[in-house]
């Protein structure tokens, strides 16, 4: 078993049309933005997007949200240095955007992955975030029932990843990666190193390998915040 | 009506002198990163940022940002010895979980029953809520920052939030540009006011009434931040 | 009535054929985890404990054991190139979100409609489920090995179970001592017998109609394993 | 800030009578014996004690339900090797069990420890262990509501530990340590090195220090399963 591919596009490929795609990241950092490119260059169209954020500048998501290929975001935080390409695909009616606390996201996203079809939480009770939802009492205090969140597909960028898929992190970089990796049907993972079996140490692997279906090697990834300020833009 | 008030640095430091040593504390983006600043002597506080950082270190030199570690405000932070990663599910786990000492955040409006708007003006525009709504329902102490009143001179104090919440019934005290007042069993109780306010300047400037219950004492933060 | 039946080492090495290379397994505690040692040429399953490993190595030598390395029946085992700690939260989030490709467990009843019995015989006694409920409801393929009869000769396999459940509708393939036998929408689909065991008097061994839906195979095991 | 505490005795020593108590471990595996010890030591009675087991032989966990200290158990698999201990205890009707599925246990502590006061599990659906709880439906499939588990007291085993709580484990003695350390008003743990601040490397943090409130050096932990062999008996 080896789930190794040779390059992004590949990893990528069968990225359908209306999938609900899962990307990793806070802001720049973890954002996988080759395979982010990748999904662009490869053309799927419709899709829903879960994200923090909503991209920034003209890389990344929000060089996907530009091309016009996303038709939702659920998100917490739709804000950035430069959020322009989001603020004006959605004044002009061309994305649908789902608001979620960012505890709730995350807490979605890990419930997908857990098999917990649904939690209740305290965040967001009273405000108009939990409108219509199902609220319970337990033991005097006010809860919000959220359902589990997830994805067709991940992508995901780690540092290490063996021929298993398990991964490491790099630092703040982990955030939603390792939560989004166990909630999709298949997750697409970009490390910056391949090593061999047994390359990780057992006590250090953070994402177990079950939750990871391909891996690709991009061994200087781009930072989003360094192509931002240099004002890049993709295509 | 005065027209002295605290800093926003003098704000910060005045709420960072309540931080108990060894406090788990989580400062919104903005204004109240500044807390981190002004830390008292021999009390050391460990500060959460929502991206799964525990006890970091202050700002990289310009130049030496690694953008992999960065805060919630997606600042770049340093490590430091003690610091560790966790990702988001383990971040939330935390704030939900009620591990937080403090959390301390802006405000556009808090009213006398501690309920919070802090993440729209209402206005329409791209809503974006973020972790606040985490935050300020499981932290074990919820603190505002801000203005006593709004740049048109309208209360922030309010006897109810006209805003959309980010919590209801969740601060317990405020840190104003010239009072320190908590909040009890639905009303603000006055603890430190500027001495140059008095108190009928400032209940004029706060929506709902002020209570005492016992002696208010003066507000001095240090000049040198004003 | 047929004296001739499969050992428990056959019966786990006719299991152990149908894991897909690159299976992600778990094995229940006693005579399930012989499964893996029958693990076929070219094909590599990964095994999973509840007690947080993946992909571990053989049990080591007698006097080699590390007792902070064991598997869920808290037998030792080894470590091997690729294996990852976790804790137990998110073993079973493993397990409850459907990430395991099988779970095979022993059985003291299996209902044509897939219902499991396996973890208390009713008669009182002190109650212990361990991982099991959480394992059948989830895994994709839930296998169950078993004698095709109890020790006083009465079907296990039955139309109903009458013993406490381990979980409802989740048995997909039972590799009994006789027989290879799927359940598919509510019955019992014969797909391999003994070549020595008539249809006849395997139907009078079980407790529920056994259905075809098309050729029954010969099921042949090595006869070394007997 | 400095979370260590020079002995197990004084790290257990305000543990009352009638406390919840989480302890860690699997077996013989992660457990604590030495402040388990320190426990029985100290005196508390007419505790509820939350593991995975019911002890082993005649120490640790075993040790203290021998001694009468152990009102109720919660736990999975009652069973071991020399279960002697809790069995006559249970048959003597000194004892109380609640019976909760293993993953439902991880997670009603998990949850316990996340802030999450409720959550749904299709595990034990159907099943008597289910009798009397709240079933819904989610997409056509029926889960069962189970509720966090929260302790007063958790006594876990570690690695390493730092002056912050910080904490690393040692191979599969990892199991119900980490998440019982999220879910106890007082987490204690024992771990095998004092390390100083740094001494972890922060990508290998298991448990953050915010989990952790006292810590203990137990340089040789007794591992449980060696003592049983010995035919080891505490006090």
């Amino acid at each position: 078993m080896d789930k190794r591919i040779s390059s992004a596009a590949e990893a990528v490929a069968e990225i359908p049309d209306g999938a609900t795609v899962m990307i990793g990241g806070f802001g720049g950092s973890g954002a996988p933005i080759e395979l982010i490119h990748a999904l662009i260059d490869q053309g799927a169209k419709h899709l829903t997007v879960v994200n923090n954020n909503a991209g920034n500048g003209h890389v990344g998501l929000a060089a996907l949200i530009e091309q016009g290929r996303v038709d939702k975001l659920i998100c917490s935080f739709p804000r950035s240095a430069d959020p322009s390409v989001f603020v004006e695909t959605y004044k002009a009616g061309k994305i649908e955007l789902e608001i979620v606390p960012q505890g709730t996201l995350a807490e979605r996203i890990r419930a997908g992955g857990a098999g917990i079809p649904a939690f209740y939480t305290p965040t967001a009770f009273g405000t108009e975030v939990a409108e219509g939802k199902h609220i319970e009492v337990f033991d005097g205090r006010s809860y919000v029932r959220e359902r589990w969140l997830k994805a067709d597909f991940a992508l995901i960028k780690g540092e290490l990843g063996d021929p298993h898929g398990n991964l490491t992190y790099r630092m703040a970089a982990r955030n939603f990666n390792p939560v989004m990796a166990t909630a999709a049907t298949t997750t697409i993972a970009q490390v910056s190193s391949f090593v061999p079996l047994g390359g990780i140490d057992p006590e250090h692997v953070v994402t177990p390998g079950i939750f990871v279906q391909r891996l690709v090697e991009v061994p200087t990834p781009a930072q989003e915040e360094e192509l931002n300020r240099a004002e890049a833009v993709y295509p | 009506m005065t027209d002295i008030k605290l800093s926003n640095a003098q704000i910060a430091w005045r709420a960072a002198q309540d931080i108990e040593d060894g406090a788990y504390v989580n400062l919104g983006i903005g204004f109240p990163e500044m807390v981190a600043r002004f830390q008292p002597e021999g009390k050391q506080a460990i500060f959460h940022t929502e991206n799964g950082v525990l006890d970091f270190g202050k700002a990289p030199e310009p130049g030496d940002e690694d953008w992999d570690l960065i805060n919630a405000g997606k600042k770049a932070i340093t490590l430091k010895p003690g610091t560790a990663f966790f990702d988001h599910a383990d971040s939330f786990a935390m704030v939900r979980g009620g591990h937080l000492d403090v959390a301390i955040l802006g405000a556009y409006q808090v009213a006398q029953n501690g309920d919070l708007a802090n993440w729209s003006t209402g206005k329409g525009g791209i809503p974006a809520v973020g972790g606040a709504m985490d935050l300020v329902q499981s932290a074990r102490r919820v603190a505002v920052l801000t203005d006593h009143v709004t740049k048109t001179g309208a209360p922030k104090l309010v006897s109810h939030c006209t805003l959309p919440l980010t919590g209801v019934g969740c601060v317990t005290r405020i840190y104003s540009s010239l009072a320190v007042i908590d909040v009890c069993d639905g009303h603000f109780v006055l603890r430190e006011k500027l001495p140059s306010c008095s108190m009928e300047e400032l209940q004029a400037l706060t929506g709902a009434p002020l209570h005492t219950d016992g002696p208010v004492a003066d507000l001095i933060c240090p000049e040198e931040l004003a």
